[in-house]
């Protein structure tokens, strides 16, 4: 199984996500640039945090348009395991792979931090060995991370269960005082309507070691290790648009 | 600006005041040069002898500051120092200042002088892996405080989370005596392999000079150079169109970049172009090797029309950088940077003649002999003088300060007090994970980084109390050092080198200059005796607004070994029935402290005594002791003194906070025992079972311990003064700055 | 030709930078000022001399890079 | 009363906004764009019927908070 991991002009986490997987998870990895069309075969695409071309329009704006998230969405369409962390979520909300937007903090500040995320869905390749409800402990690390989407896709989301993580406070409830960035319904991570695209802001590739941040998050990289081992179920095979 | 006619035009005596030359180095210029320099020629003597750029009132005194030693492999002189880590590898590191323009655009200011620090760094052939700021601001009375504070603490995070540096550690301080003038001073450190050091000495005559990066605009004409070698006269609006924008995707791409070309043999020499820009990196390189430089301004990429050759040769355009390169292999560098979606031209050759030439639209418009604006730029030894009061300001008589009645609420005064509060507010603000080195992370005493290829640790801390300084600025620098080193040593490592910031006022002033000596004698007498030499730094003078300068403020940036990443330690009590012990010996001293300025409103007094030689011991016994796998936690004893060491180590754990019973007989003031800063003390707890062997670590060194207490409970007791929770420690603590910051206003 | 273009976020979608500057505005004693909203304004030179083909490119670079269609809104003008 | 405000960077002042914007506009095929500037968009509503007096306001505003005088410069209109 071979993982990979785009590089776009101002990807940052590219280095630690690939360091998680080949260093910690011990599997190969694929450098994907930005201006490549050839996946190379990978089983699963990984859109790193950073700030792409700056950031500098909004987050994900200029890099959605790159050669490669043409691929990933041909990939992706055809069930194809997609991940994207922090400034990669936002790439994949700007290309249309996942619904909604990340708009600036509510505190309109960069907040880097330990946050509590739960696990709230367990049936997606990226989450398959966790348990429900399971509380993890994830670094964020974003000034654009408070999630919206408009009121009738937020009940298609809950409704189809695409809310795979969400902020909580210390005793595990998702209030406001849990919520960091002020995310609607303390959202943290969803997937599509397919499960094969997931976006996130808290940043697995920094929870992946006990001397560092903790390795509450290594879970989800065995997950998918798994998942692809045990075949995915290439159930919806149709290129659906959540946008 | 000036036409171009007007540029070539021989200068006259007028131009020169306008440029800040005195009469005595304008007639210099003209006897070196055997003629009167045009105007361009005139404005590169103005930036090249800058004190920003020429040193010229701290060169003869910086010279005797410790350089050598067994782990440098390159010290001051180049973009940064380079001290060896073994395993092959070594560490960049250096802090420079951004103070005048961050005043003047506390966001921009902030984030152009982390840009600036980063590019020293990677140009030494560096992977950046840390940043770290030393910051300081008015009081949070002072109007203008807030909105500085805000500004600058985003434009330092915005830039090093954009370029992907964590930034793990740093220092913030507020006292009115920087109202008028903030200091911004960042540091970057970076990794490398020993044997593949880039230096930008110019070399082999014909080689092409390449320019790399951002194209040039008109702006910073005159900037740091300038605006560093010069005091506020409180019309900083008529300075203000030389503030420079930060663009720092652009520093990214330009670090992976030069990272990349370095890995390819096509480089000679590398240089940022930083303060006076294209003139103070040609000049440079070329002054380095020895060598002429030509520069063909046509062929500078620029950003807007109509540049003339003055400002094209003055601009402080930011993410630029110089490069001397293998005749042959300039395709090389420009299908590296093509990658990289940047510019890269061949501006210019090496020549053999030692000259500047500077040539536009075909025409020769300065020619200059290197050696007149480097070596032979002047020098002065400026006369100093003791300020007049400095006896007065060191009396304080203990007998005439009243006790206070309630110690825990003293105490809650000290924890909310800015100076002391916690700075997660400023850090929270900044990424400080990104790499995955990050094993300590701000919130205690040192930042820890991992370092991945050789298993080894680098502890890195900045540290200066400019009260300190003030009351003594001899005795406070060395403080400076003795604590950065203190910092480094509680988190596991030895201290191998240091960095160093001067930020002090107007060196033309007898007093100012006689405090600059005195505290670069202080960090000469502290690295001597703990083995840390000095790699690089940088001056900040003229930190004055109408006349009244900052405390003096040399700041340390230190940097720490560990063998083993895995044995290093933090400050937070650990464990139920862990002993407490203090190393160390308190003294009864109140001279200078956060107490005293907090609880009695007064800078007084002589700063704690240090005796260099038990600060070495109680390295000695830390990393001992550390070594050894015996302690829980460790902390150096600062700012609030030993009862605020103590509720730190309840309160700064990032998870279950403990609380302490201390049962300790001191028979001195109370006060002086709970909030004076006796130097040389460090609290440890550590499992009951390992006391007897640390009392032979102790007794070994030799040195001086005494058991306090126990970890215990949810209280912090200190029996018979206080007895507080230690959530309530906690909240006055943590809530102090985003308390101050919160109240939004313009 | 020059276009002036105007990216406003959508009705209902959170404006916490408005809110903050409407908040800022009455600290500093403008209480008249209400309904803040922060937008973008993106300016450009067009090298186009047909203005009905300049409407039309200018809409497409709004739809499908200025603007973000699921949070704002946009309009321009061009001259 | 409604007033808009735009703020935008001082001629010569690096916009490295509009410029990865251009660049990005360039990929996508839109080569007829230059010289593409970012700047802010204030919209507020005021309580003021003075004409005059809002203007004199607005301006007030824009010097105190809204625009960075160091290196941006701004317009508004009222209506
Ligand atoms: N500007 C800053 N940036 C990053 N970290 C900071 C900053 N200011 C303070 N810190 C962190 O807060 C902690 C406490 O700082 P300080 O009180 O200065 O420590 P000490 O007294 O031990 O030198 C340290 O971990 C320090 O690195
Ligand atoms: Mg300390």
């Amino acid at each position: 199984m071979r993982w990979g991991v785009v590089t776009f002009p101002g990807s940052n986490d590219d280095h630690d996500t690939v360091h998680a997987i080949a260093d910690v998870l011990g599997e190969p990895t694929v450098p994907l640039w930005h201006e490549d069309r050839d996946l190379q075969g990978v089983d699963v695409v990984v859109l790193p945090g950073g700030f792409s071309y700056g950031d500098y329009l909004r987050p994900g704006a200029m890099a959605r348009f790159s050669p490669i998230v043409d691929s990933i969405a041909a990939f992706a369409g055809k069930g194809g395991l997609v991940w994207g962390i922090c400034n990669g979520f936002q790439v994949l909300c700007e290309a249309g792979l996942l619904p909604g937007a990340l708009v600036r903090n509510r505190d309109l500040r960069f907040l880097c931090r330990r946050a509590r995320i739960r696990v709230e869905e367990t049936d997606t390749a990226f989450t398959c060995r966790y348990a429900r409800g399971d509380v993890i402990t994830v670094p964020v690390k974003h000034g654009d991370g408070c999630y919206v989407v408009d009121d009738d896709t937020l009940q298609r989301l809950e409704h189809n269960r695409q809310v795979v993580f969400r902020y909580v406070d210390d005793a595990g409830g998702a209030t406001d005082r849990g919520n960091p960035n002020g995310s609607v319904a303390n959202i943290a991570g969803v997937v599509n309507a397919t499960r094969n695209v997931l976006g996130m802001m808290p940043h697995p590739e920094h929870a992946v070691e006990r001397m560092l941040a903790g390795d509450d998050a290594l879970e989800m990289f065995r997950s998918v290790s798994q998942a692809i081992r045990k075949g995915l179920p290439h159930k919806h095979s149709v290129a659906v648009s959540d946008r | 600006m000036m036409r171009l006619e007007d540029q070539t035009r021989l200068a006259t005596a007028d131009d020169a005041a306008e440029h800040g030359l005195t009469a005595a180095e304008f007639e210099r210029i003209g006897g070196g040069m055997g003629r009167t320099p045009n105007v361009v020629e005139l404005a590169v003597f103005s930036v090249m002898w800058s004190e920003h750029c020429s040193y010229k009132s701290s060169r003869v005194h910086l010279k005797k500051l410790p350089t050598s030693g067994d782990h440098v492999l390159q010290g001051p002189g180049e973009n940064a120092g380079v001290l060896d880590i073994g395993d092959g590898l070594a560490v960049s590191f250096k802090i420079e200042s951004h103070n005048h323009p961050s005043y003047v655009e506390p966001y921009q200011g902030a984030a152009t002088g982390v840009g600036g620090i980063l590019r020293d760094i990677f140009t030494m052939g560096a992977r950046p892996v840390a940043n770290l700021n030393s910051l300081r601001f008015g009081s949070l009375e002072h109007p203008r405080t807030r909105y500085l504070v805000d500004g600058v603490v985003r434009g330092i995070g915005d830039y090093g989370n954009c370029v992907g540096v964590p930034t793990v550690g740093g220092e913030v301080y507020f006292d009115a005596g920087y109202n008028g003038n903030i200091l911004v001073n960042a540091m970057t450190v970076g990794l490398l392999r020993a044997d593949k050091i880039f230096r930008a000495a110019a070399a082999g005559v014909g080689n092409p000079v390449l320019y790399v990066g951002s194209k040039t605009g008109r702006d910073g004409i005159h900037g740091a150079s300038l605006l560093a070698s010069a005091e506020f006269t409180g019309e900083e609006e008529q300075k203000r169109p030389t503030v420079q924008v930060g663009d720092p995707f652009t520093e990214k791409l330009l670090i992976e970049a030069c990272l990349e070309l370095m890995e390819l043999d096509a480089i000679v020499a590398i240089q940022d172009m930083g303060a006076a820009g294209l003139t103070s990196s040609s000049v440079e390189m070329a002054g380095r090797g020895g060598t002429g430089l030509r520069l063909d301004l046509d062929r500078i990429p620029v950003r807007e029309t109509g540049m003339t050759p003055y400002e094209i040769l003055l601009s402080e355009s930011q993410e630029r950088m110089l490069i001397v390169a293998r005749a042959g292999r300039e395709h090389v560098v420009r299908d590296v940077f093509a990658k990289w979606q940047l510019d890269a031209e061949v501006v210019g050759e090496v020549t053999d003649d030692g000259h500047l030439d500077v040539v536009f639209g075909g025409a020769s418009v300065a020619r200059i002999p290197v050696g007149m604006l480097t070596d032979d730029a002047p020098a002065y030894d400026r006369p100093q003088n003791e300020p007049a009061d400095f006896d007065t300001r060191q009396e304080l008589d203990l007998d005439r300060l009243p006790l206070p009645t309630d110690f825990a609420g003293t105490l809650l005064q000290l924890l909310a007090a800015p100076n002391v509060a916690s700075k997660a507010w400023v850090f929270d603000q900044y990424d400080q994970y990104v790499r995955s080195n990050t094993v300590v992370a701000p919130g205690s005493d040192a930042a820890v980084l991992r370092i991945k290829e050789s298993g080894k640790g680098l502890a890195l801390s900045v540290d200066c109390n400019s009260r300190y300084c003030l009351l003594d600025p001899y005795v406070g620098a060395m403080i400076a050092v003795a604590e950065a080193a203190r910092n480094v040593v509680c988190s596991g490592a030895r201290p191998i080198g240091i960095t160093n910031c001067l930020n002090f006022g107007n060196p033309e002033k007898p007093e100012i200059m006689w405090q600059f000596a005195q505290a670069v004698q202080g960090i000469h007498d502290a690295c001597v005796a703990l083995g840390t030499p000095v790699t690089g730094g940088n001056v900040s003078f003229y930190n004055e607004t109408e006349g009244s300068a900052i405390p003096p403020t040399p700041t340390i940036g230190m940097v720490g070994l560990l063998d083993d990443v895995e044995t290093h330690m933090t400050q937070w009590f650990k464990a139920e029935g862990d002993v407490v012990v203090l190393l160390g010996r308190s003294r009864e001293e109140l001279g200078g402290s956060e107490y005293l300025a907090t609880v009695h409103g007064q800078v007084a007094g002589t700063p704690p005594w240090v005796d260099l030689k038990l600060e070495k011991l109680l390295h000695k016994v830390c990393l001992k002791a550390i070594a050894d796998g015996i302690l829980s936690s460790a902390h150096d004893v600062s700012e609030g003194g030993l009862a605020v060491a103590l509720a730190e180590c309840c309160i700064s754990a990032p998870a279950a906070k403990l609380g302490a019973v201390i049962e300790f007989d001191s028979a001195m003031r109370a006060d002086a025992f709970l909030f004076g800063e006796s130097q040389s003390r460090v609290v440890v707890s550590l499992p009951r079972r390992h006391l007897p062997r640390l009392r032979e670590i102790v007794a070994a060194a030799p040195f001086e311990m005494h058991v306090l207490g126990e970890v215990r409970g949810h209280r912090l007791r200190i029996v018979p003064h206080l007895d507080v929770d230690v959530s309530e420690l906690q909240a006055a603590w943590a809530s102090a700055l985003p308390r101050y910051m919160e109240k939004r206003s313009g | 030709m020059r276009a002036r273009v105007y990216v406003t976020r959508k009705q209902g979608v959170l404006d916490p930078q408005g809110k903050a500057i409407e908040h800022s505005l009455h600290a500093l004693g403008y209480a008249e000022a209400n309904e803040v909203r922060l937008g973008k304004f993106i300016e450009l030179a067009l090298d186009e001399s047909d203005a009905e083909r300049a409407r039309a490119r200018v809409d497409e670079m709004c739809r499908r890079l200025l603007a973000n269609g699921v949070i704002e809104d946009y309009r321009f003008e061009i001259e």
